[in-house]
């Protein structure tokens, strides 16, 4: 790769086909260095890992800051290790283990990751059938039964996004969500009664969010007219009205 | 050819058409004709002999294994009981009551810009999309929202565990004319 | 139970999911759990026995019929399959949200060190990860797990079946690949 990107003026490398990360850096300065994961002699690392950082800038691969938040820390803990504070009887912890800690866990997973994809994989080492002879088998689906992942109905969305413009979606947010299913709480509330008071409606809704949002689904139910809104005139009660 | 078998069979296995003898031997790259016809003879005659669940059938001028006529009943039952999955028209549609709800059906149709009177019956019969009330609009149509089945179908909580645009944005959804 | 093995077989090969013993008990109407448990034992035997091009896998809380992996090579060149592999980047994300699940997009970005956006959307359009719900933090961030289709493509029985997690002291010396 050296010899590639210097024979190539302006040829630019992306890190991640060097090293996917920071840590991936690390592990493998651990490891070419053969040294113990729990005693990492730091100062080498740490002189290694920046060299690799001037190399890599050397040749104009984009160093993203990942790289260098991690060059922070290394030479913090060389910073913390040059410290005669901490001798014999410490309560304070090896410093290193700021950086032994993560980078175990991240050999653990990168362990577990090759594990995965040393399996049987479907559709590339093993092979199911497909949907066979589906005409002929096929007469009327069930009914009652649907199948779909919840990454098909964004799916599903998206594709209206890109034909409708924007504005339509705008307002998706958040908390109109929360109205929206808010909404639904309400009709399965009023579902079966004729009417309800208003008070009944924040029963259980205890927050000041909760409440606020049980009052714009109330507005919302109004305008487009699913409920109707009355005060009785003599009691001053306010009931609400299904259909 | 005996180790030509279990490879002819995991062909055939694989295949979703018929395979002919040259579509076999441009898989294996060698392999005769000659050799590929008395495999295929030879794993009709397994099947028909140990009574097995399928059999390998002669169809449009290649091979293909298909479940035994005797137990077509079976694998029909099966598909019943297998659920059913919506048509992209009947996602697009149960999408938009879910963003956008409480929702008219001219709404639906003004964003689809086709007719949704099927799928939303479809949608409504399954049991995923249920009428919220009517709207005081001449004609009095109808409101629909998601139901309760919507949400276990999903796996969802709750209509707030729905993603919304915000969520794809941040994992780098490339969204067009992008206003959220 | 004679009569059971090819009508089980029958209805393994017409499926394109995994099977369950409450799916095909559900499809026979008769039939009880165990002997339906020991034409599968019986049929995976012969399978293994008689050298067939396929096995029975138990996978994904079910069972499914697959082509034997010795015979990937041909398969694939049937199929003619892209290697449409996982990066290992989306592999580590991947094994992330299998070990970790529930868990977050910044949890997985703090174990691996980068920006994770892109692999996760990978993972959720592959249909290998799906949003569970929502955490109750400032935000409210998408909580990512594992799906079916994740134990389906990597051939495993259920979550508890996924290897525990190395010991590294146990590995010793034996150091993952990295991609020099």
């Amino acid at each position: 790769m050296e010899q590639e990107a210097q024979g190539h003026a302006g040829y630019r490398v992306h890190v991640e086909e060097v090293f996917e990360g920071p840590m991936d850096l690390l592990v493998h300065l651990v490891k070419k260095n053969e040294v113990d994961l729990y005693d990492i002699p730091i100062a080498v690392i740490a002189s290694q890992y920046m060299d690799y950082l001037k190399m890599m800038k050397g040749l104009n691969i984009d160093v993203a800051g990942d790289f260098l938040v991690l060059a922070a820390t290394l030479a913090h803990i060389k910073s913390r290790m040059l410290l005669p504070c901490c001798e014999e009887d410490q309560d304070e912890e090896d410093p290193r283990m700021e950086i032994v800690r993560p980078l175990e866990e991240y050999l653990r997973l990168k362990y577990a990751a090759e594990d995965l994809s040393l399996r049987n994989q479907l559709d590339w080492d093993v092979f199911a059938r497909g949907a066979p002879e589906i005409a002929e088998l096929s007469e009327e689906p069930s009914e009652d039964l649907v199948q779909v992942s919840l990454f098909e109905l964004i799916d599903a969305f998206k594709r209206i996004v890109r034909r409708v413009s924007a504005e339509e979606f705008f307002h998706i947010t958040v908390d109109t969500i929360s109205v929206k299913s808010r909404i639904g709480e309400i009709v399965d509330f009023l579902e079966g009664r004729d009417s309800v008071t208003f008070e009944a409606l924040f029963e259980g809704q205890v927050t000041k969010g909760q409440i606020i949002v049980t009052f714009l689904a109330i507005l919302e139910m109004a305008k487009s007219q699913v409920i109707r809104i009355m005060q009785h005139r003599a009691s001053g009660v306010i009931r609400v009205f299904y259909g | 050819m005996d180790s030509l078998k279990p490879i002819i069979e995991s062909l055939l296995f694989a295949s979703d058409t018929p395979l002919t003898v040259d579509n076999i031997r441009a898989v294996l790259e060698t392999g005769d004709r000659r050799s590929i016809r008395a495999a295929l003879e030879s794993l009709a005659r397994d099947y028909d002999t140990q009574k097995r669940g399928f059999f390998l059938s002669e169809v449009a001028g290649g091979y293909q294994l298909r479940t035994r006529p005797e137990y077509r009943q079976w694998a029909r039952r099966l598909k019943k009981t297998k659920p059913a999955r919506l048509s992209r028209a009947a996602m697009e549609t149960l999408a938009i009551v879910a963003y956008k709800q409480p929702v008219l059906r001219s709404d639906i149709e003004h964003l689809r810009g086709v007719d949704c009177g099927g799928t939303l019956r479809t949608l409504l019969e399954r049991g995923v999309v249920r009428v919220l009330g009517r709207k005081d609009l001449p004609g009095r149509p109808l409101v629909y929202g998601t139901s309760k089945r919507f949400l276990e179908m999903f796996d969802l909580k709750d209509l707030n565990n729905l993603p919304t645009l915000k969520d794809l944005q941040e994992i780098g959804e490339a969204w067009p004319n992008d206003s959220t």
